[in-house]
């Protein structure tokens, strides 16, 4: 306990006129707001609600570690908190399963080389697919809020990007885009790389450097 | 790419059972979404990593794929038509010793990238079913049940999303291309037109007149205006017929047709 | 059922069918389908849904015992529980009280057309939309800190400018008003609500490029 304590006064150094609650009260707020909410808060909201002062994420910190190997658990989505229950019991839930729309194939796949790409052009997807891609895909994606518009690209034409969203890290359990299944293994091969045929008139190279940043500026 | 003799060889006769399964595929040719989904298919059949394939023999396969579907005069799209000749031509490339003179890429440069997509096709494959293999939520953990229902009185959020956004203005740049009941054609009179130019007339009508002379001034004379003012115009003749407003009569088939006010009966 | 069963024997592997989970692995499952359940349940539904031979009344009665003074506890509701904020925390749900309501078509549009076109007068988006912008939606649009006043138009009569703020960008997580994507794209991703006739296809197209060239104009 007096470690906690201490931890608060780092924060607070006493000049303000309400001392911060101390961190296991905190943690206890932490908890009911994430407990209330269906979707991830951001710290920024937690600190926004919680008295001033208060370190939420020490806070979460705390409440994650507390949760561990229980019925639910606190889980990191981006910059964001949420309660889930834990995946080993959802057998005990049949009754909260949400039929979901099966994704066609194409769609499948259009989202992995969205999330792995990203930020991602149509026209990357298609070279990638080797065939177009159908804007029903693109919208379905759009409406299940599983990708965005992300910033243009600044080649000609200055075509639209496509990313995941939060939602998307969500819904498969994501701390963030960098989790995604294999993804060092794929950058170390290569084949995150977008690699332009080699044309026959010999105009190439430019474009290759571009995509190595990926996910650079997220962090 | 490596093409060493051995395979040369190999790949210069199909096997029966290459053929077979070419066969297979075809009865299947709707599942494959375009030639390179295709291509990573009989590429399994190599039963190699996708590193170590053969381009080459994949190349034969591919074509041999072609030729079967033509054989069996199965119409494919035009893509996988593209990628048959792409590959004759890489064949060629990978079959001749190389030109000293040629700038180009060399047959194995093409077949590398070629097996580059393969796999990074591949990759994406699996990437896919690893992403859709997790748990998820709603089918494999869940979010609470009843979120806490906040007290909904302090001020008011008024929020709209991207997609509001985009499709907002989209509507609005649109807009002028959504008109399917103005026409602006110059040379179409619509049934109201006509209608409102007859109404006016149609009091000073009151002997039998030709429906003819009820044409707007100048439309006789351009063969297109005149089609659609005639059917205009008689369409709305027929429309104050059947309203009471006036008498039709046509003397036999084909003769002019006559109109006069029922009023000045 | 057989599903149950299997889940069953992933828990414990060694035991027999009907021998049931400890009872710290019951109390995991009751926290799990209290949590994620939208109303109480009652202890026959809990037997229901748990591995035979489970004892959810001790399950449940052990779960309240641990949430006891924590953020959330463990409540009975008739002959059913559920889990619920602890009352002092309730303040702390307060906050998120901000009704959220849809932004009105008149709005939307018009803050799209600013947000296309900006700077933009408000003679500019009238001309655009058709119909006359009422002073309460620009109004509105700048309480919600979303537009705000551009440097006025060197024309006759100086109209002020509207023009987004980085709060807007925030809000539709955007870069800048460039990365809102063109008419082309909006197609494209299977975004425009009804289809142009073809004929007028290659008009719309030109329009796209207007529109691109517009925020050149702005650089």
């Amino acid at each position: 306990m007096s470690d906690l304590d201490t931890s608060v006064d780092e924060i607070q150094p006493r000049e303000s006129l309400f001392e911060a609650p101390p961190l296991a009260e905190q943690e206890r707020m932490v908890e009911a707001v994430l407990f209330g909410s269906a979707d991830p808060v951001s710290i920024a909201d937690l600190t926004a609600r919680m008295p001033h002062g208060c370190d939420p994420k020490a806070a979460v910190e705390q409440l994650q570690r507390r949760y561990e190997g229980r019925g639910v658990r606190v889980t990191r989505v981006g910059d964001a908190w949420a309660i889930r229950t834990a995946p080993d019991l959802g057998f005990l839930m049949q009754k909260e399963t949400v039929e979901t729309r099966k994704l066609s194939r194409a769609a499948v796949e259009t989202l992995a080389i969205i999330a792995y790409h990203q930020p991602c052009t149509r026209a990357e997807i298609e070279e990638i697919r080797g065939v177009s891609v159908s804007r029903g895909t693109i919208d379905q994606l759009i409406e299940m809020e599983w990708i965005r518009f992300g910033r243009r690209r600044m080649t000609p034409g200055r075509p639209v990007t496509y990313i995941v969203t939060p939602n998307f890290l969500d819904h498969f359990g994501l701390e963030s885009a960098r989790d995604l299944p294999g993804l060092k293994e794929l950058r170390a091969a290569g084949l995150l790389e977008s690699r332009p045929m080699p044309e026959i008139g010999g105009l190439t190279e430019e474009e290759t450097d571009e995509q190595d940043d990926l996910f650079e500026d997220e962090s | 790419m490596t093409q060493d003799d051995e395979q040369f060889e190999l790949t210069g006769v199909i096997s029966v059972e290459e053929r077979l399964a070419a066969e297979a595929l075809i009865v299947d040719v709707d599942g494959f979404e375009g030639p390179l989904d295709l291509l990573l298919t009989l590429s399994r059949t190599q039963k190699v990593d996708l590193r170590t394939i053969s381009i080459l023999q994949l190349s034969y396969q591919y074509l041999a794929f072609v030729e079967k579907a033509k054989e069996l005069r199965i119409e494919l799209a035009a893509d996988y038509l593209v990628m048959a000749a792409w590959l004759a031509f890489l064949k060629s490339r990978l079959l001749l010793p190389p030109d000293p003179t040629d700038e180009g890429p060399s047959g194995a440069d093409l077949a590398a990238h070629l097996a580059f997509q393969l796999e990074r096709l591949a990759a994406m494959r699996d990437a896919a079913a690893q992403l859709m293999g997790r748990d998820q939520k709603g089918r494999n953990f869940f979010v609470r049940g009843v979120p806490e229902t906040m007290e909904r009185v302090r001020n008011v959020t008024y929020t709209a999303s991207l997609l509001d956004l985009m499709q907002g203005y989209a509507r609005i740049r649109t807009k002028d291309e959504f008109r399917p009941f103005v026409l602006d054609r110059k040379s179409i009179l619509s049934m109201e037109q006509a209608l409102e130019r007859m109404r006016g007339l149609i009091t000073f009508a009151g002997d039998w007149t030709d429906l003819s002379s009820y044409l707007p001034e100048g439309w006789e004379l351009d063969p297109k205006k005149r089609r659609s003012a005639t059917a205009a115009t008689f369409a709305a003749s027929l429309e104050l017929a059947k309203a009471g407003k006036i008498e039709l009569r046509q003397g036999g088939t084909f003769a002019p047709i006559q109109i006069r006010s029922v009023n000045n009966r």
